[in-house]
C-alpha cells in the first residue's frame, strides 16, 4: 500500500529530490537522511539513467558522477532497503531501465522489486499517459503509485488522460524546459494549478523551485506541495568539488530542507481558496 | 506507406516528456493534413523544391568497373548529388517546409556526421527560418568542414560536451531545448528515430529515393534489382531506398551497420565498440520510441563507435527494427576496416569520393556471396568531402592495401603547405 | 556551334611547340569527327554519362530570396550540383572519353582551384584512364581538399613551384609534360584557353549549361531571359552558360572578371592585383592562342591575382575576347571584397555556399543597376566545400558586414578542436 | 643580309645558346663572348619570355635570373649592339615579345630593331609553320633567317610546310619534351635525320646535347650542326650559385665550347653519306 497520499494529508509537503548514488552510496544514504531529518513529507530517490533527456546540467552532471561511482538498479534497491527514513519514498527514473529490469520484458518486475523494497511510487518523465497502460497495471497490482507530470503545455483532453491514470500526486511542471534551479517562479504555475483545480489528487509543483520564498508562493497559489532537486544536487555538487565532509554537506542539506519546508508551511497559510473554474 | 498509429509492431511510439506531447500530437496532426493528405499543396510545393533547389530526380548509375569486379550489375543511387551531399537534404526540406506551414519560426536539429545539420542550414536558409543545431563536441572535431558549412549559413552551432560527444548526446540536447521552446520551435529530428510520427515523417520525406529507384532500375534494366543494400546509423536512408520496395517480395532488402572495430561490448565500460544495433541489440525504450539498441543488461544506453560520425549511434529507427523481426530487411556489418577499404576502392574504381558512412554499404558489396543476386541497387546515401581528414587519419592507423599514399598530406606541418 | 578555324576574330589560333603540332591536329581531327559528327556515337555516349555520372541535368531554380532583394526574377543555373560540385566535369567529362576514343592511355590535366583537376581525376578513375594533374605550389595551399581529392581518386598530383605557383605556371608545366609524352597522352585543358581545338572543344562541351538553361527559363517563365551572368577566369563557364544565348539578341551576357584588389597594375613588380584580362588586359599570344592578357608593355605575362584561384589567371578564353571586342559580350569586374561579400550573402539567404569564383558573378548582381532587365540568370559554376579555410582566412582579414562571426574557428590551435 | 648561311658552308656548325642577362647583362656579355672564343659558328641568344613553355628547368631558371635582373627587349638589343662577336646572332624568343614590339602590333617592328643590330635570324618555339605568314613576311622584308623546329612527331605534310617556310637552318628536336641536358642521344635523332635528308636547309641538332662525345655522334649521323643549350646554361648557373668569378665561369664555357665544337669536328670525319630516301 503507497504511503504517499496520508503524507499529501498532513498539510502542504515538502518533496525533495537526489539522484541516489551521487556522488557515492555512502555519502548519498547520508544525504537522503539529511532530507528526512530536514522535514521532507515524501523523497524521490532519482535512479540515473544515461539519457537522461528531462534533466538539465545540474542532475545531468549527478546522473554521471552516480553512475561512474556504478549505479544500477539492483544497487538502488538495496540503497532504498537500506535507508532508515520514514517518509514515503518515490522512485524517478526514466522508462528503459524499468522495462529492462528482470528476466521477462516489461515493467512488472521492475515494480514488483520495488514495492518489495519499499518504494510507494513512480515518476518516469519519458512516460506519457498514452504509453503508461503496462506500467500503471504493474502499480495496480502491487499497490503503487504512478505520478504524472502536467507540463505548461498540457490542455484539454491530454490532461483528462492523465488525470485519469494518476495516483499519488500530480507533477506540476511549474515551466517549459528541462529541471533546474531557477531565480523566479513562473506565472505558467498560477495556470496550471488553476486548470487543475477540480481534480481533488494532490499538486507538487517542481521545476525550478531553489528557496523557502518560493515555496512559500507556490503553496500560496494553491499548491498541495513543493518538489525541489536541482537546489539540493546543487548542495551536493558544490560539496563535492570542494572536497567538503559528508557530514557537512548532510547538514547543509538538512538546514536547505527546513528553509524550504519553512516556506511551504508559510504559504500555506496564506492559501486562498482557489478561483473557480468556468 | 501513410499515417499510422505510430507503432511498428511492438517498437515505435511516444516516449518524450509530456512538455513535448502536445508538439508531437500538433506535428503528428500536420503530417497527416499536408505531407499525406496534401493539404494546401504541400506536396507539390516539397516536390518542387526539392526538384530546383535540392537537385532531383538523382541519377541511378550503372556501376561499370564494380560491375566487372563482381560479375553482377551494380547499379548506385547518387544521393551524394543531392545539394549540400547527402539524402540528409530530403528530410530536412520537407520538415523545414512543413514547420512554415505550421508556423513556426525557430528550427533546431542535432546532427551526427554534420550532414544532417548542414542540411537543415541550407533548408533554413533557403526558406528564411532561424536555425540552431547541437552537435557533439566529438564530431564536431571530427567533422569540422561541416561545422563551417552550417556556420556560413547562418545557423548557430551548439557543441555538446556531455557523455561521449556523439550524435546520442545531441538528440538528448536537442530534446532538452525542444522542450523549453516548444511553442515556437520544431525539431527536425534527422532520421527514422524518435517518437511518432517522425519515423513516418521522415520515411516519406526520403522514400523519393526508391520511389525514383524503382522506376530507373525498370526502365534502365527492365527488371526489378535482386537487391538492395544502404548503409543504417538512424535509417533514414535505409527506409528511404527501401520503402518502395517493401511490397516487391523478389527484392531482398540489406540495412549495412557499423561494424566497429568489433561486435563485442565491453559492459563495464558502457562501451559497444560498434554501431550495430540491428545485430546485436536488443529492445528498449531510447529518445522517444521503443526499439533496437544498445544498451547494457541494466538498461543503460552504451556509448556506440564508428569511424563514421553518421553511424555512430546507439539506436535505430522502429520501423527498421521491425522489418528485421519479421524477416523483411536483412540486418548485416560492416567493420570500420573494411569501410575504408571500401572508401577508397568506390573513390579509385568510380571516381566518386563517398561518405564513410555510404562506404559501410559498399563493404558489403565486397564481402557478400552470391545471395545478392544479379542486380543490385547500393544506395550512395551521401559524397566524402567532409571525410576528408578523418580518412587520411584513420588511413595512416591501419595497414589499407588499396590506399593511395596519402603520407606527403598527413606530414605535421599540416601537409603540403 | 561547330567546327571552324580555330580563329574568332583575330583572336585564337595554334601557337604551341612543332613537338605538339601533331598531337593538336590529331586533336582537331578527332574533336570534328566525334564531338562535331557524332562518330560512333560518342555524343551519345557523353550525353549518357553526364547524366548517370554526372548528375545532369542540372536544375534552373528560381532564387526567392534574392529575387525579392533586387526586386527582379533571379534564376540560378545550378552547376554547383554537378558530380565533384563545378561545371568542371562537363569538359573533364567529355575530353577524357575523347582521349578514350582516341586511344590514349594517360591523362594529364593542369588546374588552379582544383576543380578542374579534380573533375578530371573524376573522370579517369570513371573511365579507367591513368591521371596527372599539375598544381602550383600557392593553388596546393589555397585549396587543399581538392588535393587530397585528386590523390583519393588515383591522381598523381605534381606540384608547381616555379613562379608565383598558380594557374599560370601549372599549365606551362603541363604543356611541358604533353611535349615531351604526346604519343599515348591526352592533355585535358580545364577551361576554353589553349590552341585551337581545345576552346572549341571545351566550349562544345560546357554548352549543355546554356543548352538546358534555354529551354528551362523558356518553360519555367515563359520567356526568354534579360540577361545571362557568369563569371569569368578562362571562360569555360561563361562560353558554356552564354553559347546557346549568343544568336537571342535581346539577351544581354555579362562576364564576370575577379577585380582581385584593384584594377591597376605595378609594371616593376610585373604584378596585375587583379585577373579582368577582358577589361584591362591587351592582346597578346599565351598558351597556345592570340587573346586578351594582362601582361606589361614589353609583353612579358604579369602576375595576376585574385582571391579565387580559379579566376586567377592572367589570360582568358579567345573566343570571348572576340565576342568582347565584337560587343555581345559585357566584360565587367568584381573584387575580392565584394566577391567574398557575395559568398556569405548567397549562403544565409539562399542556403548555397557557392564557389568564391562564382561569388564573383553575385558580386555585380548586387552591384548592377537597371541594365540586368526583369529576367536574370546567374550561372552558379560551382560550390564553395573547397574554399571553406580561404574565406575564413579572408573573411577575418577584412571588415565584412554581412559574415557571420567566425572566430571560433579560425583560433590558433586549429579551431573548435 | 643573314650571315647564317654562310657559318653552315664552313663545316659542322657548333651552335651554343644562352639566354641573354642571366645571371646579370655584364656577366652575360663576357659568357658569350667566351663561346665565340671557344668556336662558336652561330650563336643562339635567348631573349626571356616570363612564359618559356618548350623549356626544361635549366633554361626556366636562367629566365628566371634574366627577368629578374631587369632583362627586356631593349636592352636585349643593346646588348647585341654591345656584343663583339663575328659570329652569326640567332634571337631565340616566343612570340607574344616578337608581336607586341613597338606601337603597331605585329612583328615587323621587333624584327626591323633586331636587324638594326645586327641579328640574323630567328627561332620562335612556340610559332608553328601555321601562324608563322607574318613573321615569314617580316623577316624576307628584311633579309633576315626564320628558322623551325622539327620534333620527332613531324611528318608528311606538316614538314612539307616547315620547309617551306625555314631558311638559315631547321633546328631539329633531338626528342620529345622540353630542353636539357642529357645522358644520351636519342634514337629518334637518326630517324629525323632521315626523313630531312632530301632538303638541302642545313640541319643543326638540338634538345639533350651536353659533350663532345655526343656532338660527334649527331654530326657523324649527318647533322651539319649541334646546338647547344641547357649544357652551358648549366656551367652558367652553378657559377651563379657558387659565386665564381666571372672570368672563371667564362674560361669554362669557353673550354666547353671547344670540347662542343671538337667533339662536331670528329663526327664530320666519319661521317658516311647519308642513305638514300626510298
Ligand atoms: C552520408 C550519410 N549516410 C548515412 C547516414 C546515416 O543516417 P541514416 O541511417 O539515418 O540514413 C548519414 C548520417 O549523417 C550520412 O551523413
Ligand atoms: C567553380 C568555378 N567557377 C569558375 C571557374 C573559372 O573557370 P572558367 O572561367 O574557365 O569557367 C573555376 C575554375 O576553377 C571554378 O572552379
Amino acid at each position: 500500500m503507497s504511503r504517499v497520499p496520508e503524507a499529501f494529508a498532513a498539510g502542504p509537503a515538502f518533496v525533495p529530490y537526489l539522484a541516489v548514488g551521487d556522488p557515492d552510496y555512502e555519502s548519498s544514504l547520508e544525504y537522503v537522511e539529511a532530507l528526512a531529518r530536514g522535514g521532507a513529507d515524501v523523497i524521490e530517490l532519482g535512479l540515473p539513467f544515461s539519457e537522461p533527456v528531462a534533466e538539465g546540467p545540474t542532475i545531468q552532471s549527478a546522473v554521471v558522477r552516480s553512475l561512474e561511482a556504478g549505479m544500477t538498479p539492483e544497487r538502488f534497491f538495496g540503497f532504498v532497503e537500506e535507508l532508515d527514513v520514514d517518509a514515503p519514498l518515490v522512485c524517478m527514473t526514466y522508462y528503459n531501465l524499468i522495462y529492462r529490469f528482470g528476466d521477462e520484458r516489461g515493467p512488472e518486475p521492475f515494480v514488483r522489486r520495488a514495492a518489495e523494497v519499499g518504494i510507494d511510487g513512480f515518476v518516469v518523465p519519458d512516460l506519457p499517459a498514452e504509453e503508461s497502460d503496462p506500467l500503471r497495471a504493474a502499480c495496480d497490482a502491487h499497490d503503487r503509485d504512478l505520478i504524472f507530470i502536467v507540463a505548461p503545455t498540457t490542455r484539454g483532453e491530454r490532461l483528462e488522460r492523465i488525470m485519469e491514470r494518476v495516483s499519488g500526486y500530480v507533477y506540476v511542471q511549474a515551466r517549459l524546459g528541462t529541471t533546474g534551479a531557477r531565480a523566479d517562479v513562473s506565472d505558467q504555475t498560477d495556470a496550471s494549478l488553476a486548470r487543475l483545480a477540480d481534480w481533488d489528487v494532490p499538486k507538487a509543483v517542481g521545476f525550478g523551485i531553489s528557496t523557502g520564498e518560493h515555496a512559500e508562493r507556490v503553496v500560496a497559489a494553491g499548491a498541495d506541495g513543493v518538489i525541489v532537486g536541482s537546489a539540493l544536487v546543487d548542495i551536493v555538487a558544490d560539496g563535492h568539488e570542494n572536497d567538503a565532509a559528508t557530514s557537512d554537506v548532510a547538514a547543509r542539506l538538512e538546514e536547505k530542507a527546513r528553509e524550504l519546508k519553512a516556506g511551504a508551511r508559510r504559504g500555506a497559510e496564506q492559501r486562498v481558496p482557489h478561483p473557480e473554474r468556468t | 506507406m501513410s499515417t499510422n498509429d505510430g507503432k511498428f509492431g511492438d517498437y515505435g511510439g511516444q516516449y518524450v516528456p509530456e512538455a513535448l506531447m502536445p508538439a508531437i500530437e500538433e506535428l503528428a496532426d500536420a503530417y497527416e493534413r499536408y505531407a499525406v493528405e496534401n493539404e494546401d499543396g504541400f506536396l507539390d510545393e516539397f516536390r518542387c523544391r526539392l526538384r530546383d533547389f535540392g537537385g532531383r530526380p538523382t541519377p541511378l548509375q550503372r556501376a561499370e568497373r564494380l560491375s566487372e569486379r563482381y560479375g553482377r550489375e551494380v547499379y548506385l543511387k547518387r544521393e551524394d548529388l543531392v545539394h549540400g551531399g547527402a539524402h540528409k537534404l530530403n528530410n530536412a526540406l520537407g520538415q523545414v517546409l512543413l514547420a512554415k506551414y505550421m508556423g513556426k519560426e525557430r528550427i533546431i536539429a542535432e546532427t551526427g556526421a554534420g550532414q544532417h545539420g548542414t542540411a537543415t542550414a541550407m533548408a533554413c536558409a533557403h526558406l528564411g527560418l532561424d536555425c540552431e543545431v547541437y552537435m557533439g563536441t566529438r564530431d564536431i572535431n571530427r567533422q569540422r568542414p561541416n561545422v563551417f558549412r552550417m556556420r556560413l549559413n547562418g545557423a548557430a552551432v551548439n557543441p555538446v560536451s556531455v557523455g561521449r560527444g556523439t550524435l546520442k548526446e545531441a538528440i538528448s540536447e536537442t530534446m532538452r531545448d525542444w522542450a523549453t521552446n516548444v511553442e515556437d520551435t520544431h525539431y527536425v529530428i534527422g532520421s527514422v528515430v524518435g517518437p511518432h510520427p517522425f519515423p513516418s515523417l521522415v520515411r516519406d520525406f526520403q522514400a523519393v529515393i526508391s520511389e525514383e529507384a524503382r522506376e530507373q532500375i525498370r526502365t534502365r534494366a527492365g527488371t526489378l534489382p535482386d537487391s538492395v543494400l544502404a548503409c543504417a546509423g538512424g535509417g533514414s536512408n535505409t527506409m528511404g531506398a527501401f520503402a518502395r520496395f517493401l511490397d516487391d517480395e523478389g527484392v531482398d532488402l540489406y540495412a549495412v551497420e557499423a561494424g566497429g572495430s568489433s561486435l563485442d561490448v565491453d559492459e563495464e565500460a558502457g562501451v559497444a565498440p560498434n554501431s550495430a544495433s540491428l545485430t546485436t541489440g536488443s529492445e528498449g525504450v531510447l529518445h522517444g520510441a521503443r526499439t533496437k539498441l544498445l544498451q547494457d543488461r541494466h538498461g543503460q544506453i552504451m556509448e556506440s563507435h564508428s569511424v563514421s560520425s553518421g553511424l555512430d549511434y546507439a539506436g535505430v529507427g522502429p520501423e527498421l527494427a521491425h522489418l528485421v523481426d519479421a524477416g523483411r530487411v536483412t540486418p548485416v556489418n560492416v567493420d570500420d576496416d573494411a569501410a575504408i577499404s571500401a572508401f577508397h576502392r568506390l573513390s579509385q574504381l568510380e571516381g566518386i569520393i563517398p561518405a564513410l558512412e555510404t562506404a559501410h554499404a559498399f563493404g558489403y558489396l565486397e564481402d557478400a556471396g552470391e545471395d545478392l543476386g544479379e542486380t543490385v541497387i547500393v544506395n550512395v546515401s551521401g559524397r566524402g568531402d567532409k571525410d576528408l581528414e578523418s580518412v587520411i587519419e584513420e588511413t595512416a592507423k591501419r595497414d589499407v592495401k588499396n590506399a593511395p599514399d596519402l603520407d606527403v598530406f598527413a606530414g605535421g606541418t599540416g601537409g603540403l603547405r
